[in-house]
């Protein structure tokens, strides 16, 4: 067995870390990097509560070994965060009531991110379907669609009881 | 100054933890790693019952960063202690099986090892040797003359002081159901279900250089955890600081003291930290679930609608071990004929044991599944006797001051209103009758139903 | 530890070659989405794990009527394309958007029932498999691979490269019914293609996931279309010999029961789309 | 395809807290030398937001902002003991808990007020804002901030208080079941709407519209949190989820998400719609009862009253399977207008 040097960019940091053969990057980011926020559901790719966004696709990093993403660019949501204040779609969970215990909205924030990105202004139906693998048993889910539509509609700079 | 007098309660004030919550910088217990951290991974039975004849660690042990495996002999009083601390008996599960076990995934060696790899790895090699026995898998089956019999005591039931079940007893349902204009039956089921909560129970059990032990953990209750952890290990509890308070999600599955006696076990022997945290096979096939249920509701019924006599037979499905099902079939008792004044009630609650894996708390608590059941039940009720859903209801309904079936007079009641208030909302017009009950005593005063 | 080396091969010829040397104890993966679980949860303790991600085999690109798909071509990727629209349909249809972005076309094909639904989408268009190893390559019809659990069909040192599927000339339709509307395993999936002459099926193709052990043909529906008009008594029928033929499992999905009676259901209605689809076409 | 509606109704009690061995609870209280207010527990919040409605609590009754409360909780080397969170008792126990220490902690606030304002305690009010005032004297007033930090510096005096609520130990009768479980009864009633199609035997929800009596609500935003919340896990529980898909059977026990099945964001009901009556208990803090469990209860039979309106199969056995009602469906159509039982 031999450690491997991974080199990636995190936010914009660039890390560089000594790792054991296909440890994920799941395990990278919470054991040696210290970034928790990137959570721990299940490991079988099936709560989303691990998502973090690769070059801005997001991916569920318990399935994927550190190795390949090296020279990627990792977003997760401490880099999302910003230095001061919160993004709009943070601020957007926190007035529309999105979490309950917290658990899940790591891996939220992160399929939301990467949506607004692509579709700054998506239908119901889109963010249903853009959350449809990440697991939430507190909220009902509804809070946390509220909270996406809601930070689209801010962002577009649109009525907020709009849908 | 709002209408109430009060200041801030009643305001809905922004969450103190909201800033974690969405940053993610809230910290869970398996956020933490310490140096030198081990992690523990179970072997656990592959068969659902089975004497223990023999553990052979010799080829685990070879695995690189196998650290130390913990057999039933280690734990120093091998008992999970969890009601006995408040009185409930029996103390019938084991930290660690012995000689027997009696469901599929119960634990038998803990390994730590250096990484949780190392650990999955050392399981794997662990070579058991099992006798299978027979095993019921039903609560009814098991109930039945000639079934293997799960528990120490020879009965697949709890023993509710002397009797095989929790007994509720008002009236004389015999008398009233041969006097009722009808009677109706029926027997609900309903399967188990996971808590599921997004974070898998865990802990982090760390050594302290004055001889205790920080035990980080996500248990929905630090002390029981603690004064329970203490008795097994046999340590007083200032040997132990639980520290937790920081929970993603419990639903109940939370409430057992299941992965922290080990791992601060291991903790202590090793002198290093011990990490302990299910996977989500683990959290779906071993940790407690909500009990499967069979409940029977026999109601007598006058033509008018009013149920004179309701008998509830339940069994709630515990699996191998008690942990907190004993105490939901009570909770279930207390409220197994719904929030309805009904003069003549009998009930039978069994905690009923196969072998399953065991049950627990789940939200609801003996009760969910008891709503379920009552609240079909009125249905066929009503359909018997011809009357719409709401009013029968209505006619049933508890009152302020009534004597439940478990003998309590009934307070702070206000189911009838609180359904007026749901006929208002999903625009459904009630009889001028019912809009104007209200939950208030009823006026014989004697707090019976006034029939 | 238990995986004492992750390899990442930048070319195909450097992938057989770790094939050839590693035969004991190797699994190789391409997204990671079956692999990495069984490996977090302890189920498998490989020593070598070979990653086809670096090894050039995500192309996709349509070439002289044929689509070709490189064996690790994403499903997000593949849900992107406008050649086919049924395969868009059948990818979008198949976990959650974090899982297409890992999972890919060739893992797909491997995907133990009720999982494939790519490959029944595959399968109802004719699609075949270029395996390469060190002694060569070989095409085989995809249908050949999954006639019998494919695992068993792919020589112990041979890779799935590419699938190349011809665009299709007449109208396709795909279904999947889960127990939820996404991210959700099928009780059964449906694929059609098929070929009309003069309002008579000339050719038909039915793909069925979740009705057997891995994605089927059923051979007995599409005898019961060919030379026959998309009525609704052919719709019918061809319906009822497709539930019959399968051999639906019973899962925490849904019975075997279930699964038939809703493989009639579902391949009646995409058969009924592809009789609106021909109404349309001709107009 | 058809697809038919029905309407269910369901109306239930909840418990609040139990009795367990002696159900206890209790809270220390303590000022800084700035007047902010350190609530210690050794109590836990799994999500629903006990730190929120504990300091809101604490704030109300010492008559400070709610923002000069810290709520310290999840160790047992910092608070005093607490049975746990569970039972719907969180709230309950731990706020009378925390109101009692908190009056404790007004009394001692009080007195050294009422020494610097040369007043009586009994003349002192608060006035909910931070500010303490001598009844009928607007311009004798002094933050308590102040009195904070006169306490410490110039009386050496503590401002803290203890707390403790415990339901006490009940025995059962063995015989009649008689029994002191609770501490009071929470109410709701639900009423749900459902679409079957006939074709998949498919359950949808349409709506989840439920009343509820909780007696007070300390936060509104948290109690309807928990409503929409519930009203979901109670959808799910009725037509989703088992950890053992054909009980008995030990087959097919899920190990994963993808079969162990919860309906996911595009499977919720269209309308979740509560509307929350306001009836203080008799014995919670300000008057509040247990809302944490109950919210998952009445919509389970309310849907399934629903897919009886619908199409006439009652399902006895839960979770509701597509099977289950197709399966139904038939044996009504094999024997039309069998009375059911």
């Amino acid at each position: 067995m031999t450690a491997t040097i991974v080199a990636f960019r995190l936010g914009d940091r660039d890390v560089e870390v000594m790792v054991r053969p296909l440890a994920t990057l799941q395990s990278v980011l919470r054991e040696q990097l210290g970034y928790t926020a990137t959570k721990e559901g299940c490991r079988q790719g099936g709560c989303g509560s691990c998502t973090v966004l690769v070059d801005g696709e997001p991916m569920a990093s318990c399935l994927l070994p550190v190795e390949d993403v090296a020279g990627h660019r990792v977003a997760t949501l401490e880099t999302l965060t910003p230095p001061e204040g919160l993004s709009p779609i943070q601020e957007a969970f926190v007035d529309a009531h999105a979490f309950q215990c917290g658990y899940c909205t790591p891996g939220m924030i992160a399929v939301a991110t990467a949506l607004l990105d692509r579709d700054p202004v998506p239908t119901d139906a889109a963010i249903a379907e853009a959350l449809a693998g990440n697991l939430c048993r507190c909220t009902g889910y509804r809070p946390i669609l509220d909270a996406v539509r809601l930070a689209a509609t801010r962002r577009a700079g649109g009525r907020e009881d709009g849908r | 100054m709002t209408t109430t007098g009060l200041h801030v309660v009643g305001r809905s004030v922004e969450r103190s933890d909201r800033l974690g919550h969405v940053t993610g910088r809230t910290r869970y217990t398996a956020d933490r790693t310490f140096p030198g951290m081990l992690h523990l991974k179970m072997v656990r039975s592959p068969a659902h019952h089975a004497r223990v004849r023999g553990i052979d660690l010799a080829e685990a042990e070879r695995v690189p960063g196998f650290v130390r495996a913990f057999t039933a002999a280690d734990v120093p009083h091998n008992r999970y202690t969890i009601l006995s601390l408040i009185g409930v008996e029996p103390e019938d599960e084991l930290v660690l099986a012995e000689e027997r076990v009696r469901f599929q995934g119960e634990a038998i060696v803990a390994i730590v090892a250096e990484t949780e790899a190392a650990a999955l790895e050392a399981v794997s090699k662990v070579r058991l040797d099992l006798e299978e026995l027979p095993a019921v898998f039903d609560v009814e089956e098991a109930l039945r003359p000639g079934a293997p019999i799960v528990t120490d005591w020879g009965t697949n039931t709890f023993m509710y002081e002397g009797h095989p079940c929790r007994r509720v007893r008002l009236g004389d349902v015999e008398a009233a159901f041969a006097s009722a204009d009808h009677i109706v039956e029926a027997v609900y089921r309903s399967s188990p279900i996971e808590h599921a909560p997004t974070e898998t129970t865990g802990c982090i059990a760390v050594p302290e250089p004055d001889g205790r032990v920080s035990v980080y953990t996500n248990t929905q209750a630090l002390y029981f955890s603690l004064d329970n952890t203490a008795i097994i290990l046999q340590v007083p509890g200032n040997r132990l600081h639980f520290i937790g308070g920081t929970v993603g999600g419990g639903f109940g599955g939370k409430v057992d003291v299941i992965v922290e006696p080990i791992a601060t076990l291991a903790a202590m022997r090793t002198g290093r930290p011990v990490r302990f945290v299910y996977s989500r096979a683990e959290e779906m096939l071993v940790s407690s679930t909500r009990s499967a249920w069979r409940i029977a509701i026999k109601d007598g019924v006058m033509a008018d609608g009013r149920i004179v006599a309701r008998q509830v037979t339940s069994y709630a499905d515990s699996g191998a071990y008690s942990r907190q099902t004993p105490y939901a079939l009570t909770k279930h008792a207390a409220n197994a004929a719904g929030p309805y004044t009904i003069p003549n009630v009998a009930i039978d609650a069994y905690c009923v044991y196969t072998n399953r894996q065991p049950t627990s708390a789940m939200r609801g608590f003996g009760v969910t599944m008891a709503s379920f059941a009552v609240e079909v039940q009125m249905d066929r009720v009503a359909e018997r006797v011809g009357l719409d859903p709401w009013t029968v209801r209505f006619i049933n309904a508890y009152h302020e001051g009534d004597l439940r079936p478990h003998r309590k007079r009934a307070e702070d009641v206000t189911l009838i209103e609180t359904m007026q208030a749901a006929a208002t909302l999903v625009g459904h017009e009630l009889p001028a009758e019912l809009r104007a009950m209200t939950s208030a005593p009823r006026p014989d005063g004697d707090g019976g139903p006034a029939r | 530890m238990t995986v004492t080396s992750y390899v990442r091969p930048g070319s195909l010829p450097e992938a057989l070659d770790v094939l050839d040397r590693e035969v004991e104890s190797l699994m190789v993966m391409a997204g990671g989405t079956t692999v990495m679980p069984r490996i977090n949860e302890g189920v498998a303790f490989p020593r070598v794990v070979m990653s086809l991600r670096q090894a050039g085999l995500d192309g996709l690109g349509v070439e002289d009527d044929v689509l070709r798909i490189g064996a690790t071509t994403t499903l997000t990727r593949l849900a992107g394309q406008d050649a086919i629209a049924m395969l868009a349909d059948a990818a979008r249809s198949t976990g959650s958007w974090t899982i297409r972005n890992l999972a890919t076309v060739g893992g797909n094909l491997f995907t133990p029932s009720p999982g494939g639904d790519v490959a029944v989408a595959l399968l109802a268009l004719d699609a075949t498999v270029t395996l390469a190893s060190s002694r060569g390559g070989r095409t085989i019809p995809l249908a050949a691979l999954s006639r019998d659990a494919p695992g068993d069909r792919l020589a112990g040192d041979e890779l799935v490269v590419e699938l190349r599927v011809p665009v299709p000339r007449g109208p396709t339709a795909f279904e999947k019914l889960g127990r939820k509307r996404s991210d959700s395993p099928a009780v059964v999936t449906v694929a059609a293609a098929v070929r009309l002459r003069d309002g008579l099926v000339s050719e038909a193709r039915l793909a069925l996931g979740a009705m057997g052990p891995h994605p089927v043909r059923a051979t007995q529906a599409e005898r019961a279309l060919v030379g026959s008009r998309l009525d609704r008594a052919t719709i019918a029928a061809a319906a009822d010999a497709a539930a019959e033929g399968g051999e639906p499992a019973t899962d925490a999905i849904a019975t075997g029961w279930y699964r038939r009676r809703m493989a009639r259901l579902v391949v009646a209605r995409v058969l009924g789309r592809l009789a609106a689809a021909e109404v349309g076409g001709r107009r | 395809m058809t697809r038919l509606r029905g309407i269910g109704v369901a109306a239930v009690n909840y418990p609040t807290g139990m009795n367990l061995g002696g159900d206890p609870s209790q809270a220390l209280i303590h000022a800084t030398t700035s007047g902010s207010f350190v609530v210690s527990l050794s109590s836990t919040d799994l999500g629903q937001g006990l730190r929120t409605v504990i300091g809101q609590i604490a704030a109300e009754t010492l008559g400070v902002p709610y923002e000069e409360i810290v709520v310290d909780l999840g160790d047992t080397d910092e608070g005093p003991h607490c049975m746990g969170t569970f039972a719907s008792r969180a709230t309950h126990r731990v706020g009378n808990a925390v109101m009692a220490a908190a009056r404790e902690a007004r009394e001692a606030i009080l007195d050294v007020a009422a020494e610097e304002l040369e007043a009586s305690p009994d003349d002192l009010e608060t006035d909910g804002e931070g500010g303490l005032r001598v009844r009928g004297v607007p311009d004798r007033s002094v933050r308590i901030a102040d009195i904070a930090a006169l306490a410490q510096f110039k009386y050496g005096r503590t401002i803290s208080g203890r707390g403790s609520y415990m339901k006490p130990k009940s025995p059962v009768d063995p015989e009649t079941g008689a029994m002191d479980p609770d501490s009071t009864e929470a109410h709701a009633c639900t009423v749900a709407e459902v679409e079957v199609d006939t074709e998949t035997g498919q359950v949808a929800v349409l709506s989840i519209r439920s009343a509820y009596e909780i007696g007070r609500m300390v936060n509104p935003a948290l109690v309807r949190s928990q409503i929409e919340g519930g009203a979901w896990m109670g959808m799910s529980h009725a037509l989703y989820e088992t950890t053992a898909p054909y009980y008995p059977s030990m087959d097919h026990r899920p190990r994963d998400f993808s079969e162990y099945l919860m309906p996911g964001p595009l499977e919720l009901a269209e309308v979740v719609e509560s509307v929350v009556l306001e009836i203080p208990s008799s014995n919670g803090p300000y008057g509040v009862k247990g809302i944490g469990e109950m919210t998952a209860n009445s919509p389970i039979p309310a849907i399934v009253n629903a897919v009886y309106h619908a199409t006439g199969v009652r399902i006895d056995d839960l979770p509701i399977t597509p099977e289950k009602i197709l399966r139904g469906l038939d044996a009504l159509a094999a024997a039309p207008g069998e009375p059911e039982r």
